[in-house]
């Protein structure tokens, strides 16, 4: 047993660390800090960014751009873009569609989609969810009709993630009629800009605009944009959800959020003493710092096993749950910490260029809501609830 | 022992809420909350006109009502209708002058709706600390000048007057020494800068500086003001933990509705069982909170050396449950319980805000523990 | 609304108070007090107390021994019982079995058997459940066959509490083979000494001896031993599982639990300071005492809507709930303040008449056995996952 | 980085599980308990042949293991078994003999099973405070006189001496002036009455009037006993947590074997969807709690300042994590958990007990949030 990182992965982690220091505008880091979006332009700033230090698709094989990094690297970059407050690369593209592609698309999709990822050109939103098929995605209903050389879709898709920014979604969309519903299931890459499609956009609880509604209505697809076969959708979105989820468990971030909120906790006052010495805050602090510790460690042992060569199956799960309870946890901390100064809604403080002063330091207006912005990480991504349905599945094999 | 109210209670409840169906609403708040006042001010003189604000107040006070149970029914349907008018503002400053005295003329006014003043006690120095208070006030001939701040004050902008608590003896923590004035709005020196809040309605922060006074502008004695504060505290504790109350019931049912009518995997969600045990757990929730209200609705006119404590013992209850109720129903809502245009989420936002008011459930934990101790 | 009992009520409270004063045996108290079991003879001697005061069937009818007491005297009583940690009345005959017999027996099975139940002629236990059917009670298999005027019993029967001190037993047992589980099911007095039947132990994890097997083995039972009719028993079963249960809260037992923890902390010491004065402790403390005021009042208000006529459904679902969370959480918090003082196991400290020294002061032997024992209450009677799915089905109507 | 053990780690975890399997058991616990020492000396002999109480000590120390990692293995492998041996006072008393210096020939002894040395240091007064010690040691001449209590002390009744804190100056509460001896077995004045513990094993309450020692019997420098107290705590607390990680591991089989095999109502048990997620989360939380006793075990070898912090948060996990799978457990089993013949019951008193040595999850809380704020 050695928990340390051999010297060449320290060494690595410097060279993420000097990239940081020097690369990461400060305006950004203190977006991602508070929990706001960026936004369209700021994002694209971001990936050129990351793209011109050839970091931004740093898992794909290197022939198309990628680093080569280990497994152990790869959570060292992560864990160091989260504690930089660095933006995190879109990942609809980069890391979902792409390693889809890569693995069942043509070659020419290959080459023409993906220099376009790297090069800012397409910005890419996913069209899975739909208003009756959620947690129960084969449930979909999007149809998609041949029509000569083109598909013919009409439906509708929801949650979609910056969908009011993207000019190009991968969808699955029914093809077939089959009895097993996950067959019949295909899929698409649409251009956002194609006649018959309408975004509208879902205002979240907290007033931000993330997500979005989209309604295609005779939309003509080339049938060049069909993703592998015909009917065998089903296959590459599990693949896709399959892929790359060693970082969920999101300790970079959560390290980051502890620390900025410790910082308000020790200049919040309660009866004339610092909240971080009231025990027990002091112990609801400790608790999530000890949480942390413990899932670090469980975190770094799926990235041990993976890099070993296992396959993070329930393990995976596992993560998305404790790593998702604890970031909200620390977002509870967070407007807790703010006392009733976590009231205050500005609106205006979470827009680029804000010079106002908050009622409760820098970024306190950003709490509550965050707080309530986070409510998601339980829910999107397959809820926490689906998670434990996985893990009774493939542990308890009930 | 007798858990039914009476006739006369159960009538006002009945007319308001009837009222409060027709007339308030999410989208309601939420529009009026981007300007000041951030209310609406007709359906405030319509409320007057009720006789909502007089129920929260004795006859000896200048009301027709308030008991705590009175304050319970108002602030329960008030609750389950999102209500943004000044409620509370009302019930704070009114208890507060009542408690020191010889302000009928103000308490009529807030009664009949004329009048709102806003209760400018919260620092930032201090948070959930009753006795902290380091805006000070000197005398000034036979007036007073007032330099200070303060944090979160609802309904300020629109108010006609501030009641501010200012410290004219004692050290920064001490309960003696802090006195309590009535400051007009527009006075020189006095700044209101207003803002939302997260969960509707509005709040500003106060600053004070060399704001002169009357001496008419002192409430009660000087010094004496640490009463007439937890007179109003001890109010606002009942208030939120009914209004609480009252959005738990809304959040329950829509909660209960979207189990029962959400289809996935070809069944409603409601028969799967982890989501029915946690729904029923969030049930059994909601029935020990309505305990802890009538609980401390009973206490609000009881015994001083119990009251403090039972009142902590609820507003703790309703800060631990309302967050959990809250973010329960948002969860087994899924995607569209992240959403603004849910009725639901505005009643959630407001059950974990409301632990931001008057104390959060470690501070009344640790305040029932202490009084525990010393009773 | 109005918290407060009547002067007459609070009177009949005084009552009660003054009978456990000068009737209440101090070493019965004690062991109450520690949750050690009473012996045989101790039980047997309270119960001819209570006999003697008119009140060891107070709720039955007036015509057969009762007091005609209100349902909130009941609770008073019960209540003022708990506080004074009187001993509980055995339920078996008194509340189990009575109600079932004045509503189903035929009037020669009242006439003999609840006479005998007063004066202690007869000690009852309870023969529902069986190794494969707990929470699924209907799933039972001990068979009855009729042979003449006697049914021949065989079968086991299982977690009969008390079952080594009693004489009679009544029974569920299976006389039909119908579609429906529920049907074919009879209600039959046993009496435990008939030859056929083998009592034997089981130590709970504790190592108390409170409930037994029972073996059948073509044990012969009296037609007469019938209660109402052949293949009705279900019926009367579910009668008496619906039967009084308002106080199942538990408020009195948990007042006087936890007014006893607190007396241990603080005596108990944490680095010099009284443990009651630790601020995790006292947090601890705190909020048992407030779900004990909350849950007071809940229980108070389905007492209320009994005496008015209501009747306790899923409610009493809630208060068993509630109320055996409460209980188990005092029971933990009275091994935590003991430390490590909570270890020592002495059985003979739990018997009648130890004089010896306890190692954390009285009653600290009895802290940890007492809190495995307690882990009972959310399992038997029917275990809190049932009661919630009762809840999920009356007021959810999922 | 690398999460796997060593060859000869692994071989001696091996060989140990194979020992433990077919030589420990919850009966042979059971019985051993009722009777003076509450362990099997024979067996004791075998482990010590077996070389695993050597494993517990570095070469520098006179073992031949001794790191962290091992220490981890050997305790969550005797958990699996509920193994009653002395192990945690060997290693306990061993590590303060080290620490301290100048006692190879006791060490040695421990090694090879011929001593056992209770670790007589907890008293009543201070529960988990490392620190109180009011039992007092008086200069007289070239020994000393010891007079005072100390409260349930594992295996006191068969040890051949104990190891005794007492203290040589300062006041009750310091952490200087506290000298460790060496008090043989059956020395005039001292009283050892022993007990069953509730999950097994045996401990004593120990009085000391006037005991006297000669100058030999002082372990160290006088005064200077705190250093090694910390050292042997540290040991204990990891060794508590590795243990109950074994002892997690054998309840979470338990209790998912009974999940599919357990019918009721026509289907396994385990077919009910909320049983599942509670299953769920409790392997879960176990995962957690192995993490936590992997970094305690990497920092019982680290640097002081992150050491005694990463060893409270796993006692805090460990504790909190204990007690939650026991009941959990005894509640998923229904009737059945809550019987003594069922194995899983005793690994589940176990469980809940481990939280009353060396600290519970509050201490270990407080004590980890107030090590951070001195760091």
């Amino acid at each position: 047993m050695d928990l340390s990182f051999t010297p060449a992965e320290e060494a690595f982690r410097g060279e993420v660390r000097t990239f940081y220091r020097d690369k990461l505008p400060a305006r950004l880091a203190g977006r991602v800090r508070l929990g706001q979006q960026l936004t369209k332009a700021q994002q694209e700033e971001w990936h050129a960014i990351l793209h011109e230090r050839g970091w931004l698709a740093n898992h794909w094989p290197e022939a198309w751009g990628g680093t080569g990094w280990s497994v152990t690297e790869r959570y060292i970059f992560d864990m160091e873009s989260a504690l930089a407050n660095a933006p995190r690369a879109l990942p609809f593209g980069i890391n979902m569609l792409a390693p889809v592609l890569l693995k069942y698309g043509s070659e020419a999709q290959k080459a023409h989609y993906l220099p376009r990822m790297l090069d800012g050109s397409d910005w890419w939103c996913q069209g899975y969810s739909e208003p009756g098929a959620g947690s129960d995605l084969a449930a979909l209903k999007t149809r998609a009709v041949r029509d000569g050389d083109h598909y013919v879709v009409n439906g509708q898709k929801t949650w979609t993630t910056m969908g009011h920014h993207a000019n190009m979604m991968f969808a699955l969309v029914r093809t077939g009629d089959s009895e097993r519903r996950q067959e019949g299931i295909s899929f698409l890459l649409i251009d956002m800009n194609s006649p018959g499609i309408e975004v509208r956009p879902i205002i979240t609880l907290d007033g931000e605009h993330e997500v979005n509604e989209v309604f295609f209505t005779d939309v003509r697809v080339p049938i060049a944009n069909l993703v592998g076969e015909e009917n065998r959708g089903w296959t590459y979105a599990k693949y896709l959800l399959t892929y790359e989820r060693t970082g969920m468990a999101g300790i970079g971030t959560s390290t980051a959020a502890l620390t900025w909120m410790k910082g308000i906790a020790a200049r919040q006052k309660r009866g004339g003493k610092a909240l971080l010495d009231d025990p027990l805050f002091a112990a609801r602090v400790a608790r999530a710092e000890i949480e942390l510790a413990n899932l670090s460690t469980t975190s770094l042992r799926v990235v041990a096993s993976v890099a070993g060569g296992g396959a993070p199956g329930a393990e995976s799960s596992m993560l998305k749950i404790k790593g998702t309870e604890l970031r909200q946890e620390i977002s509870d901390l967070t407007r807790r910490a703010l006392g009733p100064q976590a009231q205050p809604f500005l609106p205006e403080a979470l827009e680029e260029g804000y010079n106002g002063e908050e009622v409760g330091g820098e970024g306190s207006s950003a709490a509550a809501p965050h707080y309530f912005n986070l409510r998601k990480l339980s829910i999107f991504g397959g809820s926490n609830e689906i998670q434990k349905n996985i893990i009774s599945k493939m542990i308890l094999q009930l | 022992m007798d858990f039914s109210h009476s006739d006369d209670r159960r009538m006002l409840a009945d007319t308001l809420e009837r009222f409060v169906a027709s007339n308030a609403g999410w989208q309601k708040r939420a529009a009026a909350t981007k300007s000041a006042p951030g209310y609406d001010a007709a359906l405030w003189a319509q409320y007057a006109e009720l006789g909502v604000i007089g129920a929260l107040f004795t006859p000896e006070q200048g009301g027709f009502g308030g008991a705590g149970f009175d304050v319970m029914v108002v602030f329960e349907a008030l609750g389950s209708g999102l209500v943004g008018e000044p409620f509370l503002t009302a019930l704070m400053s009114g208890r507060a002058l009542a408690a020191a005295g010889g302000r009928e003329r103000e308490i009529e006014a807030i009664v009949d709706g004329s009048k709102v003043i806003a209760f400018a006690h919260q620092e930032g120095a201090g948070s959930y600390d009753l006795d902290t208070v380091t805006t000070t006030a000197r005398a000034d001939g036979a007036g007073w000048v007032l330099n200070g701040a303060k944090t979160v004050i609802h309904d300020a902008e629109g108010a006609t007057a501030l009641l501010v608590s200012a410290r004219s003896a004692g050290s920064d923590n001490d309960a003696a020494g802090v006195s309590l004035f009535l400051v007009p709005a527009g006075t020189l020196g006095l700044t209101i800068n207003g803002y939302q809040c997260v969960d509707g309605g509005r709040a500003a922060e106060i600053v004070l500086k060399d704001v002169k006074v009357d001496g008419a502008a002192l409430v009660g004695a000087a010094g004496a003001g640490s009463a007439a504060i937890r007179a109003a505290v001890d109010a606002g504790l009942l208030a939120l933990s009914a209004e609480a109350l009252g959005a738990m019931g809304v959040v329950r049912d829509a909660t209960l509705e979207y189990l029962r009518t959400r289809v996935q995997f070809g069944e409603p969600i409601g028969r799967n069982q982890a989501l029915q045990h946690r729904m029923a757990s969030v049930l059994v929730e909601i029935e020990q909170a309505r305990s802890a209200v009538i609980n401390a609705a009973a206490a609000l006119d009881g015994a001083a050396d119990v009251r403090e404590r039972i009142l902590s013992g609820t507003k703790y209850t309703i800060g631990k449950t309302g967050a959990y109720v809250a973010e329960e129903a948002i969860q087994l809502h899924g995607g569209i319980g992240m959403t603004w245009e849910l009725p639901m989420t505005h009643f959630a936002k407001r059950l974990v805000m409301i632990n931001h008011q008057l104390g959060d459930d470690d501070h009344h934990l640790m305040r029932y523990a202490a009084l525990g101790r010393a009773a």
